[in-house]
């Protein structure tokens, strides 16, 4: 596989960030959807298990840079980078302890015990009442006092489109170092035939650790980003919310489960399908989602980038990995 | 052309007083715009609302927020109603330095985090129970123990907080302060609680929809109290509609009532400036606008005269600064005092709130909300203490 | 101290409900293998009958159990045939998400149709006080209700020729199309009767919830589906009633508990002693409580 | 030091017991089938070997080395490869990736080298013309061929086939015997096979049959020997062998 | 003619296997269906079962037509299938597996008749009818799977490679009771084991790649080049 062409897009959504700062809110949200289509794929698409509590690991990254700003204001600017640190080692952690366990689990179970854990981490934060508890976490006054009312209001808009291309262009370079390793082979070996898998000296629980944790870490960075950093809020309520896995997969079965270039072919189609819809029937906004993803795993569950590729010659195919 | 831009939560979990809230506004942007606009540095300006529709969901609100700011270009912000869609909000207006009015929604933490450009109209939500307590007092100084159950939402939490301190104050025992999830179904174990306690007073920091559920279940479990009294619930129309008798003697906090009587006699009574409508103008324009937008007649309640107050505090401030500049536009309210229909405003200059406002104590009386207190503004005396739940369910009204 | 018998009551009208809500989900894991994720939005669905029996017709929820029955029946046949059957072919990872997808859509839907508020009914029958606390009659007859339902469908179960069918058929469909089942026609019954149950089970719920009624009502009672149907053996109908007590209890009995001990949610704490159960039997006895 | 020692191995399930004390010894380079009546115990004791279930008592050791208690992935790492009796491809993947993934996980050969072994043991096996079919397409004798290249590209030491006769008609077993033969004879591979009651493929392959009956060891020797053992005919052959 | 199949083509989504088949089977008879692997002898089976749907062709049964009927019916009319790989209840007991067995309403009314009547043909299930069907060994369970079967009194009975995976002894008594069966059964036998097969049947058909490519009296069958040189291994 050749990743030029995604990590060629991330790059120049960066540059047309800096050009034409009034579309940089476009621009963030566009490639949130693609980052999140991302992460989502390099657990889903790569395993074929389905995380629904995939929010949890959002809501680790949102706590680990929350919970800095917050608690630790001593640290000045540097509860920055402390802070994403803290998220992706909340969400690495969690999904390495829930990954160890559950993964052996059937996809079907897996899927109930992840909805379970996202409800038990956000229950047990809003009824021990730690890290502000169902009140949240408010960061405006604390960004304003750490990093200075500027600094604060320009990492709150740029920093945070910034980390969000980062974090989809770091997560195509993972996809692809996994994809061209042993891992590759051993990921589409478990996916197809697991009980073959392990007989053949393939050790499925850790490569499906392997892609769960990477996966959790990516949403722990978008986490960071969209609710301290931009929002300068974390509430418990909406950084748990089930629903963000639906996004995730409604990006990834539009562009195409498993490939590289479907979550960038499905956020580019997925933000201006929703926009649209809410323009002109805004009262149907909320079906878009939803009906998409049933649409698609109904008619077409392959997506567009899928399907492209099995009419592609396989010499063109590689680069629309 | 002045723009005021709102992400109106005119769908989803908070519909009803969502479109109460626009529908005000609305209702005061036509007034202003019948009356030849507003005189901004000796031109008269039109003015224009746009609103979107944010589902009554936090985040969709922040980003329609910034759409409306970065694509449409407002000049200003109106906040949508619920306290956590409007501290959703405030950050969007403070990063890109457009004021807001915040209505419809008054956790007092939206005005803790020393934004600039976020400015209550109304009280914060800590103050909401503070003149049923008030009157309680004076009226039966052996009222002792209070319980207060509260939805564990961004309002309600001030509310229930607010209340407890200034119960204590009171000299009033707090015997129950139990949390309940804002979108349960089930209240059955708090009002055992409350059951337990047998309070004198029973104060609810409740929504519409939770609120009636917490009244449905103090019946079925016949918890009875001298007074109960809930935010929010109470003062909407349908409150009585759904319980019938049930909810005589019920008392509710609110900003304003139509029954309030402010006007520009009053305020040059109080020397002080009087701006937009009048009382009994308002209420024909929003009866106007919510005819037209919902086929339906319909009585303004509090969210709207606060929406509407919402708006002409900040032409108020246009007129005044000249610009609609929004740093000019602020230090012109912060060194104003003027009177609306919805009452007096006079802005604290550090954290943005209306220092002015006061608020009015509502009670079901033979169907009907009147103002109990303050005994200026009262169209009533209180009924006190209440019936019991087996003589309002039998029928009998709360007439005193 | 603190008299926890009211609660204790509390717990047991209020677990049969949640007993028999999860039911239907069991009842459709132990024959398809599959997870409803959908859950919720077919109670949803269920409250919405009763309520529009209750405020059109005055039919108390007894009896528009029927039609809820009914309904359900219809939308799992639907359900079965649009959706089950040709993505079962594929995986089910499809499955799995097309029903996730599919029950955020009816609640969309229903939004669209019946619009956000929060509606409800009282079915007023009288009431009886013990020991402190006031049971409703009609609170009685919905738990009554959900027991007899659940004995019945054991019944179905273990003494019927067609409960003989599903259980051939879990066992192996192959085989048990060889000796005459129509296995499609008892996939596609079992989805009726699966959803039906908890079309059901929303319909009794609406007895429980003066107040509540509301398109986005469903998404808790998933959640509380899958923590009652795993403690109570994911295959088990019975199980799964039972353990639709004890979870009952373990809300009610949490509260007053959790909420003395001085947590912040009382409730949250509660329910997360139910989530953190849920992933112990999930990890350690993932054939629940009455299996070995 | 002997290959494979199988030391007084039981296995019960409930209140069977489907392996009773089962001993015995598997050398370098040779050719070891196990037969028996159904039921006999069997497929159990290959699943003791390779891990899939622990035995209630007795053990397993490989190169001296105890792994009674070893996964069945770490077994396969050691050098013991299974060829399944039903083949289990991996659909979407060619039949080349089929057999890198087998060169990787189980040959331990990193990427580059897995591509170059598997290309070899694609055509040993006679699959060359097939390699970058994928291998859903392939036809059962096919897939059978591939379960073996996969199984070689582990570098095994100890061969496990499970039945790999079964379904093949006797063209077919005639061709299979003469590979499987070919490997064991030119790559010093050792095998324990369960041949599927195909007697003539047994004498024709095995240096030594191990005949089981009702979970123990009743009969081990040469094929010709054993196999006309007078119990042997008994309880499974009905008729003598030849 | 009990059974008669006219130029049938079958397989999976798009995949052809079959192609244009044509095959009888005489009342009271055996007929064995033999060839190489892959040929399609399963999906021939399946196909006339209707788990596989065919896509050309005509199928009749006694007269009938019986083309495009679902399995559960042709059970009904008396057609039955022992698939590959045997299919049974493994959590149900041997009795309950026969029982299960007899779940069409005519075979119901029949169930202790026909009990009798398979306990003995196959003596070593009564011995185990409590025990569970899973735990039974291969040779149990292909008894087992005959039985059941059988339960359902079938006019017509389809096995898919009895054979696979009995011991050498337990074959030949299991194609002895084959025998015993065809006095009042039509019989339709898939079967690596060519000679065997042969040897206990009337008629044979020789499949390969999805099409007949020789039939005839089994004993002749038995002597032709071609199922030597291919078959026989000779
Ligand atoms: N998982 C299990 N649970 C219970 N009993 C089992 C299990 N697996 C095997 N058995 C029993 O153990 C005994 C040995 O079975 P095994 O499969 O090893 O026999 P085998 O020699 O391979 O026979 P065959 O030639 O018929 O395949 C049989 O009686 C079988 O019924
Ligand atoms: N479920 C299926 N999907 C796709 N192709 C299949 C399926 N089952 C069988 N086939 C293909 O159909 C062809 C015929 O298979 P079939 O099982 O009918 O052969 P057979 O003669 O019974 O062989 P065997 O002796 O191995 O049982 C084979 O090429 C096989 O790969
Ligand atoms: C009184 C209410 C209008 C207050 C509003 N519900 C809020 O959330 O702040
Ligand atoms: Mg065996
Ligand atoms: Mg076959």
């Amino acid at each position: 596989m050749k990743p030029y062409l995604p990590l060629a897009t991330y790059s120049s959504l960066l540059v047309l960030a800096f050009i034409k700062p009034d579309m940089s809110q476009t621009i963030a949200t566009i490639a949130f959807y693609m980052a999140l289509g991302q992460a989502v794929n390099i657990f889903v698409g790569l395993t074929g298990y389905v995380n629904f509590g995939y929010a949890a690991f959002l809501a680790m990254g949102a706590y680990g840079l929350g919970v800095a700003i917050a608690y630790m204001p001593q640290l000045g600017v540097w509860t920055l980078p402390v802070g994403l640190l803290l998220g992706m080692a909340l969400a690495g952690g969690l999904a390495l302890a829930i990954g160890a366990v559950a993964l052996r689990l059937r996809s079907a179970y897996f899927a109930i015990a992840t909805i379970g854990i996202n409800e038990a981490l956000k229950d047990l934060i809003i009824g021990a009442g730690i890290w502000g508890g169902s009140s949240g976490l408010v960061l405006g006054y604390n960004m304003f006092q750490e990093y200075g009312r500027d600094t604060a209001l320009f990492l709150s808009t740029v920093g945070s489109t910034v980390l969000i291309l980062a974090t989809g262009f770091l997560a195509v370079v993972a996809t692809y170092l996994l994809q061209s390793k042993e891992a590759g082979y051993a990921l589409a070996a478990i996916r197809q035939d697991e009980d073959a898998a392990k007989v053949m000296g393939i050790n499925p629980t850790k490569y499906k650790l392997l892609a769960f944790t990477l996966s959790s870490i990516f949403s722990a960075l978008l986490g960071s980003a969209v609710f301290p950093l931009a929002a300068t809020q974390v509430f418990p309520d909406t950084a748990f919310k089930v629903d963000y896995i639906l996004d995730g997969l409604a990006v990834m079965f539009l562009g195409g489960a498993g490939t590289v270039t479907g979550a960038i072919a499905g956020g580019l189609l997925y933000v201006p399908l929703r926009l649209f819809v809410g323009q002109f029937f805004p009262n149907y906004q909320s079906l878009v989602t939803p009906l998409l993803v049933l649409l698609l795993v109904l008619f077409a569950p392959r997506g567009i980038i899928g399907e492209l590729r099995t009419r592609l010659p396989l010499k063109l195919r590689d680069w629309v990995p | 052309m002045i723009v005021i831009g709102t992400p109106a939560a005119i769908s989803g979990r908070y519909s009803t007083e969502g479109q109460y809230i626009l529908w005000g506004a609305m209702a005061a942007v036509n007034w202003i715009n019948d009356h030849g606009g507003i005189n901004c540095g000796g031109k008269m300006v039109k003015v224009r609302l746009i609103y979107r529709d944010s589902q009554s969901n936090a985040q969709l609100a922040a980003s329609i927020a910034e759409s409306l700011i970065t694509q449409d270009h407002v000049n200003f912000l109106l906040s949508p109603y619920g306290s956590d869609l409007a501290i959703a909000v405030s950050p969007v207006a403070e990063k890109y330095g457009v004021l807001m009015a915040v209505v419809g929604a008054s956790s007092d933490r939206i005005f803790q985090q020393g934004f600039k450009y976020v400015i209550g109209v109304a009280s914060p939500a800590s103050h909401y129970f503070w003149s049923v307590l008030d009157m309680v007092r004076s009226i039966d100084p052996s009222a002792k123990t209070v319980a207060i159950l509260y939805s564990d939402d961004e309002f309600d939490r001030y509310v229930a907080s607010g209340a407890k301190t200034h119960a204590q104050q009171l000299g009033f025992q707090v015997v129950v302060y139990d949390p309940y999830p804002p979108t349960t179904q089930d209240v059955t174990s708090q009002v055992l609680d409350v059951k337990n306690a047998h309070p004198d007073i029973i104060l609810v920091a409740a929504h519409y929809a939770d609120g009636q559920l917490v009244t449905q279940t103090l019946y079925q479990q016949n918890v009875t109290a001298k007074l109960i009294a809930l935010t929010v619930a109470p003062l909407v129309p349908d409150y009585y509609k759904a319980l019938g008798t049930l909810a005589e003697c019920i008392v509710g906090p609110s900003h304003w009532e139509p029954g309030v009587n402010y006007s520009p006699e009053l305020a040059k009574q109080k020397g002080i400036d009087w701006f937009g409508p009048t009382r009994d103008e308002f209420i024909n324009y929003f009866e106007q606008v919510a005819k037209q937008m919902s086929g339906k007649t319909v009585e303004p309640g509090y969210e709207a005269g606060w929406a509407a107050e919402g708006v002409l505090v900040l032409l108020y401030g246009v007129q005044k600064a000249g610009s609609v500049d929004p740093n000019l536009v602020r230090q012109a309210l912060a060194n104003s005092d003027f009177m609306t229909f919805f009452g007096e405003f006079k802005m604290n200059a550090t954290n943005g709130l209306n220092v002015a406002h006061s608020m009015v104590v509502t009670q079901w009386q033979g169907g009907q909300r009147v103002v109990i207190w303050p005994s200026s503004a009262a169209q009533s005396k209180p009924f006190y203490p209440s019936l019991t739940w087996s003589q309002k369910a039998a029928g009998q009204l709360c007439k005193p | 101290m603190i008299d926890l018998i009211p609660y204790f009551l509390n717990g047991l009208i209020v677990g049969s409900i949640y007993g028999l809500i999860a039911i239907g989900l069991s009842f459709i894991f132990g024959i398809l293998r599959i997870i409803n994720v959908a859950h919720g939005s077919f109670v949803m669905l269920g409250a919405y009958t009763a309520y529009f029996f209750f405020v059109l017709w005055a039919y108390p929820p007894l009896l528009s159990i029927f039609a809820g029955l009914f309904f359900g029946m219809l939308m799992g046949l639907a359900l079965y045939y649009a959706i089950i059957k040709p993505l079962s072919k594929i995986g089910e990872l499809h499955v799995l998400v097309a029903l996730f997808a599919l029950g955020s859509l009816i609640a969309e839907i229903a939004r669209i149709v019946w619009g956000p508020d929060v509606v409800g009914f009282t079915w007023n029958v009288g009431s009886v006080a013990v020991s402190g606390y006031v049971i409703q009659f009609s609170q009685l007859a919905g738990a009554a209700a959900a027991l007899s339902i659940a004995l019945l469908l054991q019944l179905m179960l273990y003494r019927t020729n067609f409960g003989r069918s599903i259980r051939a058929v879990v066992q192996d469909p192959v085989g048990a199309q060889m000796v005459g089942i129509d296995v499609d026609r008892v996939f596609a019954l079992s989805t009726a009767i699966g959803i039906g149950l908890t079309t059901a089970g929303g319909v009794l719920l609406t007895l429980f919830i003066p107040v509540g009624i509301n398109p986005y009502m469903g998404d808790p009672y998933t959640l509380m589906a899958f923590v009652i149907a795993v403690m109570g053996g994911l295959e088990s109908t019975m199980g799964a009633y039972i353990a639709g007590l004890i979870f009952g209890e373990i809300l009610s009995l949490g509260y007053p508990l959790f909420s003395r001990l001085g947590f912040a949610g009382p409730y949250q704490m509660s329910l997360f002693i139910g989530f953190v159960i849920l992933i112990l039997f999930l990890l350690f006895r993932p054939t629940g409580l009455f299996r070995s | 030091m002997k290959l494979l020692v199988v030391e007084n191995v039981t296995k019960k399930f409930g209140g069977l017991v489907a392996l009773n004390g089962v001993s015995f010894e598997v050398d370098r380079g040779e050719f070891v089938a196990i037969v028996g009546p159904n039921g006999s115990g069997k497929t159990t004791l290959l699943n003791v070997i390779n891990g899939v279930y622990k035995p209630d008592g007795g053990r397993v050791l490989f190169e001296g080395r105890d792994i009674t208690n070893l996964p069945a992935y770490a077994r396969a790492k050691l050098g013991m490869s299974r060829a399944f009796q039903v083949p289990r491809p991996f659909p979407e993947l060619t039949v080349l990736e089929n057999v890198i993934v087998g060169a990787v996980f189980n040959g331990g050969y990193d990427l580059h080298k897995a591509r170059e072994v598997a290309r070899e043991v694609v055509d040993y096996v006679g699959l060359g013309r097939r390699a970058n079919e994928l291998a859903g397409r392939l036809t059962f004798n096919e897939l059978r061929l591939l379960e073996l290249a996969r199984a070689l590209a582990g570098r095994p030491k100890l061969l496990m086939l499970d039945e790999v006769m079964a379904g093949l008609n006797p063209g077919e077993i005639d061709n299979m015997t003469k590979l499987i033969r070919k490997i064991v004879e030119e790559k010093g591979i050792s095998a324990l096979s369960l041949v599927e009651h195909r007697m003539k493929a047994v004498v024709q392959l095995a240096h030594r049959v191990v005949v089981m009956h009702q979970g123990r060891v009743i009969a081990e020797g040469p094929p010709n020997i054993a196999l006309n053992n007078p119990v042997v005919v008994e309880i499974y052959l009905g008729k003598p062998w030849r | 003619m009990a059974l008669r199949v006219e130029e049938l083509s079958s397989g999976y989504g798009k995949v052809q296997v079959l192609f244009d088949i044509s095959l009888e089977a005489n009342d009271k008879s055996i007929t064995a269906l033999i060839g190489p692997n892959g040929a399609g002898k399963t999906t021939t089976l399946l196909s006339i079962m209707g788990v596989v749907k065919p896509w050309r062709g005509r199928i009749t049964f006694n007269g009938n037509d019986v083309t495009y009927m679902p399995p559960h019916k042709k059970v009904e009319l008396g057609i039955v299938l022992v698939p590959e790989g045997r299919r049974l209840f493994p959590n149900m007991t041997v009795e309950e597996n026969l029982i299960m067995g007899a779940y069409i309403k005519r075979a119901r009314q029949h169930l202790h008749d026909s009990l009798d009547y398979v306990y003995t043909l196959f003596p070593r299930l009564k011995e185990r009818r409590k025990q569970k069907a899973g735990t039974l060994s291969g040779g149990e369970q292909q008894m087992l799977a005959i039985a059941r079967a059988l339960m359902s009194r079938p006019s017509l009975l389809l096995v898919d490679e009895p054979s696979a995976g009995l011991a050498p002894k337990v074959v030949s008594e299991l194609l002895e009771t084959f025998k015993q069966i065809k006095e009042n059964i039509t019989i339709v036998l898939v079967e690596q084991n060519v000679s065997a097969a042969l040897a206990v049947a009337d008629t044979g058909y020789v499949l390969e790649n999805g099409k007949i490519v020789l039939s005839g009296p089994a004993a002749d069958l038995l002597e032709s080049d071609h199922v030597k040189k291919a078959y026989l291994g000779v």
